[in-house]
């Protein structure tokens, strides 16, 4: 599984002045302390995520994931430590800049944020005109990216009028549709059954073998047994295991 | 940029309530500020007319040495310009102005004295100079619009202050229903904003719809002001003109157009300002 | 109360522009129309007068019989009522008005005529009226004030319907900020406001704070309004009174305080009824 | 199980003119059709939930298991059929009732709904509010709620500063607080790790046994599986299996 990152031509990651392209996420002892909150989310943290990687995110309720991937997004600051994403700290993303980094990462959010009063096709089309892919080639590939998610008889529908797996299931294809080098996933089967479920983790895989780099926050214990990649477990803000051969050990 | 036009059209309609609000306060207040500055064209051409008259008449004694009193009332503090008016030229002047004076001088004879007319530098000065000449001996009496002018002035200046300051109140007012139709439509997508932010979107991608809106309603107001002001007005000043020709109505259209183009081109530039500032101060408060 | 009072409270801090808005548009508005009232009753008054004043005089040949002309006068249709006054009657009124014409009249005799006093019964008949009294024979001359009147009557009319025209433009800018405001608050709160519905909250306990907020934006509106408009009603009216005695502006406490009190009656109810009706709207929208 | 409920005293229901106290949710030919959607959400529907029960609703994504809920709480009206809570038809609920009903139904949203602007602690509060409980209880009873699901130490915490799985415990502890005659809870456990979606599946089962009337819709397979009892399953629209021994068979 890692050996298989060599293989990824590096143009598919474009990011400026790439340092160590190899290394799509760095944490060096990185603490996060929310403002309101007395305890740390993240405590410590050391973690390299390499081009390529299928990496599963668990712990409990409240462990730190989705605090992880909100520092990869830059949608929190480290309050210690530093962050790099793709070979370059946090700190130099700034402005239009981060704007940029955002939209070489494909995120499916916990708490699915689609655009309420756009159709689900617009939700998944929406990616691609913010990272300036031409209209033209707009409907073929948010068509497959729904398809994939198994909800393409419902683009029309806006998210009041889908299902909370539908929304899910549309958050997803929004994620993948612009192939982009860096996928994270926040629980992105909460409310999906089981068969749609391994769908789903079906196509991430898929993804990761076109050369995405995924990194998946779950609960699902036996997705982890079954589709096994590298484990990273949080417990308390701490990384308390970082198991190559993967397995849910909670 | 059909994006963002189709946005702001979607923004403006789903806030009808908002839009109407901003549209009716900024053409209000465009209106007002108008009214007000057309008020103060035209209190400025009174008062100007006003401050030309303040003038103090001093009427001599028959026997008084009309040449002497000149010379001592020019050199008096406060004066402006001052002249000598024999009693014939004061008839004739009369007769020309009020015909029937005519009628009255044949009968009675001349009963208008010598007079010096003393012009004055300030309105507040023709209190003292009035006083001042009154003691030189030969005046027989003394004559100033002071107490007519001075009240009028005053007036007149209170009113012109009252525009300005209701003008400044409505500005307020429209600038704060601005700042809040922007912020409505923002709040409205505040969610829609943050995940827009988060999957990539720039600040100025999210904000160009708003500034749209604000240009667009800026330019609307403009329109709706102008279509009411100016056929107001002219209607207005026609009806004074004709109804009281002593007031000096400004009705030229090489004063009133620059003025009702500043007027116009003040409410798209508040609609840009407010919308620019609003989406700025806004967007920092939804991150 | 004390829950729904501090949520008002909240909300009104929380979405201090459009608070800050509707309380400027408010407060103008309530100005406005204080202002406007002010202005009618005013400009009342002086039609009053002047329409009182609307007489056709007829300056009497000094041979004519009068009786027999006050009688056909009388006969013609739109006079409400004539008089004949002496010519020494007319001199006795001058002398009272204008002492000077006494000296006048000590020099050339009694200048007036005898003179019909015509009195019409709407000012619009004063024209022809005149004409026809014209036309009698004995009657020298006629003169009417209608030309001057009319105007005036006009004017001021014009004057009135403008000011009632924006007081109309100002109070349905107000209520749309009104409803501007609690759709706002209610919009920010929309999510709440459904979960609330679905753990069984009732509608009213979901109004009741905009509906707080709504009474305290136009109680303190009219604080606000009357606050300005008293004092500078008061000192424009003694202003005026004293430049220009001839208007007859009110200044007499009965007439003035029922009218401020009903302005400021008007603000409050319209903070409530706009709340009210906003509230009842939007939550059906909102569900 | 099912013969629990004839232990339960009748006033502990205290609904008005309760013609069939024992029927708790009545769906009768029951068929939900959304306006912008051209396929069933509920097709002709024939379920009766007793007093007392424990039922889960399982199902693939957009099965209708929340559109059943939302049927149950008024917030969606049925296109044909007649659906009855506490022995009187939906219709019966109007205005100011429709709050009363929603009083003494206990929920969990899928989308869990809670009140942004206030803590922890007074979201669960506001349920006593709301069905009137004095003051001076609350503190008692939201601690109780609070502790019950782990949370006792995050009350002053606003829901933007929780995780979604801390989020989804406050909003059980709300559903609970109030001790509702009837209980929906709609996938309380899709962002809970497996032992504390455990911990709330004891929580549902000590509630029941206090005399609630439980129904839960959910896609954790082995929760379904080790706490067995009465399972509706749904296939697009249509209710295909109602098993009173439970297990989910999907
Ligand atoms: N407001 C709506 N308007 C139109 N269609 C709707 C609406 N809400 C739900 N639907 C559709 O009705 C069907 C059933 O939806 P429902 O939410 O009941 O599914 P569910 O079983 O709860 O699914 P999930 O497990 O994904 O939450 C779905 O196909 C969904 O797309
Ligand atoms: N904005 C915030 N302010 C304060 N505390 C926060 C904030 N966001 C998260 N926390 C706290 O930080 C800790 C970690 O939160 P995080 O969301 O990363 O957990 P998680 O692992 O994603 O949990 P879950 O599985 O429930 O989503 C939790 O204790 C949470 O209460
Ligand atoms: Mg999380
Ligand atoms: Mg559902």
């Amino acid at each position: 599984m890692l050996g298989r990152e060599h293989d990824q031509p590096v143009f598919l990651f474009p990011w400026p002045r790439p340092r160590r392209p190899r290394r799509v996420i760095v944490f060096r002892n990185v603490s996060l302390a929310y403002p309101a909150s007395g305890a740390l989310a993240l405590d410590d943290l050391n973690v390299r995520i390499h081009k390529g990687e299928f990496v599963y995110l668990v712990g409990h309720s409240g462990a730190g994931k989705s605090s992880f991937m909100n520092l990869v997004l830059k949608r929190a600051l480290p309050s210690r430590g530093e962050v790099q994403v793709a070979g370059e700290p946090l700190s130099r993303y700034r402005g239009r800049r981060t704007a940029l980094l955002r939209r070489r990462i494909g995120t499916v959010f916990q708490d699915n944020l689609l655009l309420e009063h756009l159709s689900a096709y617009d939700n998944v089309a929406f990616t691609l005109q913010v990272t300036g892919v031409p209209g033209r080639e707009w409907p073929a590939r948010v068509g497959t990216a729904l398809r994939t998610v198994g909800l393409e008889g419902r683009a029309d529908a806006r998210p009041v009028q889908l299902s909370q797996g539908e929304q899910q299931r549309v958050a997803i294809a929004r994620a993948i549709v612009a192939d982009p080098p860096l996928l994270l996933a926040d629980e992105p089967t909460g409310n999906l059954d089981p068969d749609h479920a391994r769908e789903v983790l079906r196509v991430l895989q898929h993804v990761n073998l076109r050369g995405t780099t995924v990194v998946l926050a779950t609960h699902a214990r036996d997705l982890v047994e079954t589709f096994r990649h590298r484990t990273l477990t949080l417990r308390q803000g701490r990384l308390v295991r970082d198991d190559a051969a993967g397995g849910y050990a909670l | 940029m059909t994006y963002h036009f189709r946005q702001a059209l979607l923004a403006m309609r789903g806030n009808l309530t908002a839009t109407l609000g901003t549209l009716t306060t900024m053409t209000l207040t465009l209106l007002m500020l108008g009214g007000v500055l057309l008020l103060t064209l035209n209190v400025n051409r009174t008062l100007e007319g006003l401050e030309s008259q303040v003038e103090v008449a001093a009427f001599l004694e028959g026997e008084a040495d009309g040449a002497a009193l000149l010379r001592q009332v020019e050199a008096l503090p406060g004066v402006r310009e001052a002249q000598l008016v024999p009693s014939e030229a004061v008839l004739a002047e009369m007769t020309r102005d009020y015909p029937s004076t005519a009628e009255a001088a044949k009968l009675v004879g001349n009963p208008f004295p010598d007079t010096l007319r003393v012009r004055v530098g300030r309105v507040e000065d023709s209190r003292p100079v009035a006083q001042a000449v009154e003691r030189l001996p030969g005046v027989e009496d003394v004559e100033y619009g002071a107490g007519y002018v001075d009240q009028a002035v005053r007036t007149l200046t209170t009113v012109r202050a009252a525009g300005y300051g209701l003008v400044a109140l409505l500005f307020a007012g429209t600038l704060l229903s601005i700042l809040n139709a922007v912020r409505v439509a923002m709040y409205a997508r505040r969610r829609e904003i943050s995940v827009m932010r988060l999957l990539g979107a720039t600040r100025g991608f999210i904000r160009t719809p708003h500034v749209i809106e604000g240009v667009l309603l800026g330019t609307l107001s403009s329109a709706l002001a102008l279509a009411v002001l100016a056929p107001g007005y002219l209607a207005l000043a026609e009806r004074v003109a004709a109804f009281a020709p002593v007031f000096p109505v400004v009705r030229d259209q090489g004063t009133l157009l620059p003025l009702l183009g500043a007027v116009a081109m003040l409410g798209i530039l508040t609609g840009l300002a407010g919308s620019l500032f609003a989406t700025q101060r806004y967007l920092r408060e939804l991150e």
